[in-house]
């Protein structure tokens, strides 16, 4: 495995008074709530230890007040550690300071704001074209790139209006065209697209994945929208009262959530994007072969009572399917298998989403066959299966 | 001590008074039909209406009707000296007291007693340093009119909200990128309250200047003071007045002028 | 003692200080008088001339024990129109004109300054020394301190500075305000530079420093106004608003005695100088050392009770 | 029809300057963004007639910058109508002024801010007291009310701190709760739940949709979250441009979108929690009276190539099912239909959501019968139908 | 003229005269070591800490000690009033001011004049009205230290966020309570910038009141400034510039105590 671009080891921040006697009392088991009405300071984040690949996208999600904005400001030293480390590749950089800690802004990670942090003195493209401007990018080049990325948040002709007469969501894609003209190696967003409509927000999650394709950028995403973070995450955090309580990629959470918050969490999310034919598929009750008699198709039906029956090769290369019909006309017409056999199957590939599968499986008469590389049946789909994936 | 400091404080009156003669001859050098042309242009560009640079205009002409041209020419020329020596200075200083708090705990009672030492306590030990006239009339005028400047650039730039201050921080901004182009910018109309209050206090100080020395309307108003003759007093005060006024409008108008186009929406 | 009791009915005489010693002198005088031996309250109002002017023309100030009558333009006509009464002349026997310390014409070997003007001798003379007295703020021409302005002798000592064809070398160089100019003159002093300026004595200025009044032609009223002679004495009297004038006779009645010398002024501030003494202790240091002075100024009951209060 | 409790008539705001050019240049059938070339001045809201029927939801979509933030800002004359009028309860008040619109404002509608609007320099309950206070209700009992508020929305403990130290969710649920404590007959909701996370979120749907079935409040709700929109509302209005372009129920708007702009939106949507059985369920294909003999319902089933029917009496009561393999056996042992009847079917009522017919469905051996309410059979809901309504 | 209105001056100058008066004879009445035990107090419980008290206390002290209490108590009275008086009158206009463009092209130009006109031009005239002393003292001081707060008033209610008082207008609060609630508590800090402003012009006019027969540490330092006794003058200048300090910090200490708690958290 790769260094992380960036870990955290025990990242800790106290809000408030008395940080030390509060990570005390954490360490003795106390939890958030306890330590505030105690003493009266806010654990932000708690003993977090993380690592985000390069190229990938984590996604940090958690109830309000969980600690996720407070978790992001730590990675751009926006605030500073109460204990435990920030690692960029590999390095501890909680202590960068001066022209380091410039450099590290300017040049690896950039921030969309929550709150969006725009500046109300300059129009849109004063507020797109900032990071280059500091950074002291040629004011022609800086324009250039950030029209690009005005346009690219649908905000075009918009360029010369002040913050104020923006609409909320207007203002929200200024924040994200600011930090995606920066060109970091890091985007660090903070519910990025939670004042978007549908529309605009399927668009932006497309730029981002397209983005990030074509450049391998790493993103760490906080969202509120559950189907939003299993889309685009390769990695999820869920964190709670301050602490990171899971993390594992969206199929793994969803497949075993382990506790019931995180059950709760995922309730509402769209299964049918997330999971995979190959996550619902089942091995088919009873096989015929090629080689096999109708007979025995037909004691195979009987005995599984089912209709159909697939039939595969040697190699359990899938040949086709028999129906109870087909096999019986067969045993009174002395047909073989092969002759009989319904060849024209659905099949799929096992990495497909079960929400490409839904339409398919409501039209087939058969299950739908999941099948490998080299045409090898793998398992099987039914109806009931989606459904019940569906829950 | 007065003779051992002698060189350095000649050097510094040395300065001051070039810098001051040079404003004074630039301005005096200006016909009056120039200066009311200047004032009506710059009156309508920077409000976009012609009317006020026509009143502007006028207002000036009013001076020049009380008979008070020259002497105008020459406190104009003495109080733009000392206005922007003070904002030279001053906004440095209240830029670096914003950010420090152990700057601002010795700055800030300096202030206090820079605006309520009485003036001719420090007056004289200059004078005696200086000789009366224009050297000592700018330094006492600065020391009176630099506070506010300091005081509302630094209570501006803390007040600009942190959210954006962090996201300029965010994007890898140096402290003086911060400063520059989010900080002062958004303190702007602060500062320029404190540009404003500079400016009332220079001229406030007009009269102070002419008891050591300075020619100009101060002048005046000591002549109708010491005379009892209150008309002639109070015609130099309206043209003080009218001095203020116009220099306060325009410099505002100046800073004014690209905001007023952000507002346009409602 | 009785005087205490008559305070009670007896109206407060207010005097007005304009912030200048003799004045401050000649006031603790009077009201010590006026206090112990006619036994009327007294208060000092303090304020620039103008201000304390304006309130003796309103009543509101009833004594001016030194008004330089030259330095107000409209004196005379109040004077005349009754606006205010004139009682008396305090002293007479001061002087004024364009002062030069004593080291520009004759040096001063302790303190090792040459002489840059020696000869110096008549306003007349200042022509051709304009190097001397050189312009800080025009270097091309020396600089001559006038009178404060609003005075009346200002316009008087412009004209002597035309007269004698200074204009051409000189600035005439206002000073704005008495303390500035006894500053520049006390700096130049201590600096050892040169200055030549209007000033007037007795003050503590001229009592202090060695300074030179430069002569002039000799007193004609009709040259007089153009500034093409030297000053007269300038009377500096004693005034009393109109009101006042009915309400203590008595007061009256001493104020119009009341008379003393620039001599004894100097010397009573030099008193204070050297002492570091009060203006009540000066005031009794001067009825102590000068009785067959005052005594004039009183009946033999004030005087003992004068005598009673030392 | 009762009066509505709003109505807007030709509701129209402008922007900048030369409202009146922009309006001409909008009649003559100009867009939005044509207006803005030419005048500079934007279309807030143009030409919106709608009705607003007291005690229910209205909800509203659109894009970001379509308008919907100024449409509720008229509302509460935050903005003052360009042209057009707003109606409260059939009374025009788009001029309302001085004590009256004070006195609706503090009695008639509340509003949650899109960007929260709270007051940096009071606390949490200061804030929610807020409404209570200017409308001089007593300080014990606004603090008890505030308390409940902020009991609701998840924030007690909170009571007393600075709004400077809240997360961008808890800053959000502030603002909703200062809005409830008001206790209007209209409340104004802009995006009030965008910074919540998916619990939070769920229990303030459940509290509003609650508050709004005691006390017949009515609610006029933006959201971004489309399953949000048709889950709370009754009615639902889309924008578009500044234009209202289409209302309707979310059932007509979803299987009628009408346009592409439309369907796009809805795309996104858990159909499965809008539709019912009743918008899914099939009538079956072939049916078997209870008088009917083995053969009847063996012919049927060959007929229409299925593997089970369903038994009706007389009055289309459902009775039971008839597999194949039972139609058979009574066939060859001679018995009525009624003696094979499998009785054990799964029936519903036409008003469930597919949602909750997801889990049954998958489980299920045979198609779910769709009961009215004297038991008789309305239709069926096959495994097959339930997938296809998904997509 | 002045004879006509004579009756309407003599009842302001006595309101006037009462108000000051009673404000210095409390002042006055406070023996030294209960007022440093007040400013000892008060320094500690705004700042919550004693060695503030300790310093601010040790600062009147010394003012003790130079031999002006006596002096310091007029003055303090004298200020006391004219800031009382100013804040009176400026904080409504100021309020006033920030609601309407046209109140604001209204008083803007009277500020400008009061803060320029040389105070002795309408000093005399004051004198000529109100005679002597405290009256044209206090009136003349409240002239010139009352365009602060109006201006800072006036812009700092401007400045309080837009989105705030809307959605304080839109749970139906009045004017008065939308100035109240929200923006004044908004714009305090701004405010009292201008308070602080306000005192200090009321303290750089200690002098100029001395120039009009009112007593206190003005006079002395005009006695200093006449004999060029620098050192006289630096001892009341200093005098002087401690009262200005403690009471700045006093008023600013007091509003801003309910302050520091919200910023307790990071
Ligand atoms: N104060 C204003 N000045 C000028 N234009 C404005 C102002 N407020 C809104 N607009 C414009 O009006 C249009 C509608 O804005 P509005 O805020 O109503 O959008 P919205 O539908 O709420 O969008 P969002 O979902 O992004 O919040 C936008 O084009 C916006 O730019
Ligand atoms: N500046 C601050 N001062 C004090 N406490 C703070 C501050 N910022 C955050 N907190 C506290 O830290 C905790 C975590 O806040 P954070 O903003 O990280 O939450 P979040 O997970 O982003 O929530 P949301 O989804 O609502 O934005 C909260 O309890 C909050 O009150
Ligand atoms: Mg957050
Ligand atoms: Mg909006």
């Amino acid at each position: 495995m790769n260094t992380p671009i960036i870990s955290t080891r025990g990242l800790t921040k106290i809000f408030g008074y008395s940080p030390q006697a509060a990570m005390k009392f954490m360490r003795e088991g106390m939890d958030k709530n306890a330590v505030f009405k105690k003493l009266g300071s806010t654990v932000g984040v708690y003993d977090v230890s993380l690592d985000i690949q390069r190229g990938r996208t984590f996604v940090i999600i958690g109830l309000s007040g969980s600690g996720k904005s407070t978790l992001v400001r730590l990675m751009n030293l926006l605030l500073r550690p109460t204990a435990g480390s920030l690692l960029y590749e590999g390095e501890d950089i909680s202590d960068l300071k001066g022209r380091n800690l410039i450099e590290y802004r300017r040049n690896k990670v950039s921030m969309v704001f929550q709150s969006f942090g725009l500046m109300g003195h300059k129009d849109v493209l004063g507020n797109v074209c900032y990071g280059l401007e500091v950074k002291g990018v040629r004011k022609d080049l800086r324009v250039d790139r950030a029209m690009e990325m005005i346009g690219m948040v649908g905000l075009s002709g918009w360029e010369h209006q002040p913050i104020s007469s923006l609409s909320g969501g207007m203002k929200q894609r200024v924040g994200l065209a600011r930090a995606l003209a920066n060109d970091p190696e890091v985007l660090l967003m903070d519910e990025p697209f939670s004042a978007l409509d549908p529309i605009v927000r399927r668009d932006m999650q497309f730029e981002l994945l397209g983005i990030q394709k074509k450049v391998k950028k790493t993103i760490v995403f906080i969202t509120h929208d559950i189907n939003e973070a299993f889309k685009l995450g390769d990695q999820v955090a869920i964190m709670k009262d301050g602490k990171v309580v899971r993390t594992g990629t969206p199929e793994e959470i969803l497949s075993n959530p382990g506790d019931e918050y995180i059950e709760q969490f995922v309730k509402d999310i769209d299964r049918s994007k997330v999971l995979l034919a190959k996550n619902v598929m089942i091995t088919p009750a009873s096989l015929v072969k090629l080689s096999d008699g109708p007979n025995v198709a037909l004691k195979e039906m009987k005995s599984n009572s089912i209709s159909s029956v697939f039939v595969v090769g040697d190699n359990m290369d899938l040949a086709g399917i028999v129906t109870l019909d087909s096999a019986m006309n067969a045993r009174s017409n002395n047909l073989s298998i092969d002759d009989v056999l319904e060849k024209d199957i659905i099949i799929t590939d096992p990495n497909t989403p079960i929400a490409d599968l839904i339409p398919i499986a409501a039209r087939a008469r058969f299950p739908i066959a999941v099948v490998g590389p080299v045409g090898n049946l793998l398992g099987i789909v039914t109806k009931a299966a989606v459904l019940s994936s569906l829950t | 001590m007065s003779r051992a400091w002698a060189p350095l404080f000649s050097v510094i009156g040395d300065v001051l008074l070039g810098f001051v003669n040079s404003i004074q001859s630039v301005v005096s050098l200006i016909p009056w039909w120039v200066m009311l042309g200047i004032v009506f242009l710059l009156g309508w560009r920077l409000t976009k209406r012609a009317r006020q640079g026509m009143m502007y205009a006028s207002m000036l002409f009013i001076v020049g009707l009380l008979g008070l041209w020259e002497l105008m020419t020459i406190t104009l020329g003495l109080v733009l000296a000392s206005v922007l020596i003070s904002l030279i200075i001053g906004l440095p200083i209240g830029i670096l007291v914003a950010g420090s708090g152990r700057a601002e705990s010795v700055v800030k009672p300096l202030l206090d007693a820079m605006q309520t030492m009485p003036t001719f306590v420090y007056l004289i030990p200059a004078v005696m340093f200086f000789g009366l006239g224009k050297v000592p009339g700018v330094i006492a005028t600065t020391i009176y009119a630099v506070p506010p400047v300091i005081r509302l650039t630094c209570h501006g730039i803390r007040q600009v909200d942190k959210e954006v201050v962090e996201a300029a921080l965010s994007f890898g901004s140096t402290k003086a990128q911060v400063l520059f182009k989010v900080q002062i910018p958004l303190a702007l109309p602060t500062i320029m309250t404190g540009v404003n209050q500079t400016l009332m206090m220079a001229m406030a100080m007009v009269v102070t200047c002419a008891m050591i020395g300075v020619k100009g309307l101060g002048y005046e108003v000591i002549i109708g003071i010491n005379r009892l003759e209150i008309g002639r007093g109070l015609k130099s005060g309206i043209a003080i007045v009218i001095l203020a006024v116009l220099l306060d409008r325009l410099t505002q108008g100046w800073f004014k002028a690209d905001e007023k186009l952000k507002e346009r929406n409602e | 003692t009785g005087g205490n009791v008559a305070k009670k009915e007896k109206p407060v005489i207010v005097f007005a200080e304009q912030g200048w010693d003799s004045v401050r002198f000649h006031n603790a005088v009077a009201m010590f008088i006026v206090e112990n031996a006619l036994g009327y309250g007294v208060e000092e109002v303090s304020g620039s001339t103008s201000v304390t002017y304006t309130a003796l023309l309103s009543g509101e100030v009833d004594v001016f024990m030194e008004m330089w009558t030259d330095n107000l333009a409209f004196y005379d006509a109040d004077v005349a129109d009754g606006k205010i009464i004139e009682l008396g002349i305090n002293f007479d026997d001061n002087a004024q004109g364009f002062y030069v310390p004593r080291y520009v014409i004759e040096g001063d070997e302790e303190r090792g300054i040459e002489p840059l003007a020696p000869g110096l001798e008549y306003v007349s003379e200042l022509k051709g020394l304009k190097s001397v007295f050189k312009d800080t703020e025009t270097p091309s021409k020396g600089r001559i301190y006038g009178a404060i302005p609003g005075w009346q002798v200002d316009e008087i000592v412009y004209r002597k500075y035309e007269y004698y064809g200074l204009s051409d070398e000189y600035i005439y160089f206002s000073p704005g305000s008495d303390a500035a100019m006894a500053a520049a003159f006390a700096s130049a002093y201590e600096k050892a530079e040169p200055i030549v300026g209007y000033y007037w004595e007795p003050t503590w200025l001229t009592g202090k420093y060695d300074l030179v009044l430069l002569k002039d032609a000799p007193y004609d009223p009709d040259l007089f106004m153009d500034g093409r002679c030297e000053f007269p004495a300038v009377p500096c009297t004693v005034c009393i608003s109109t009101k006042t004038y009915d309400k203590a006779p008595d007061v009256v009645e001493f104020l119009k005695k009341y008379h003393t010398s620039s001599e004894i002024t100097s010397k009573a501030l030099a008193y204070i100088a050297d002492a570091r003494a009060s203006m009540e202790d000066a005031a009794k240091w001067f009825l102590r050392e000068y009785e067959d002075v005052w005594t004039g100024w009183l009946d033999d009951k004030a005087v003992k009770a004068v005598k009673a209060a030392l």
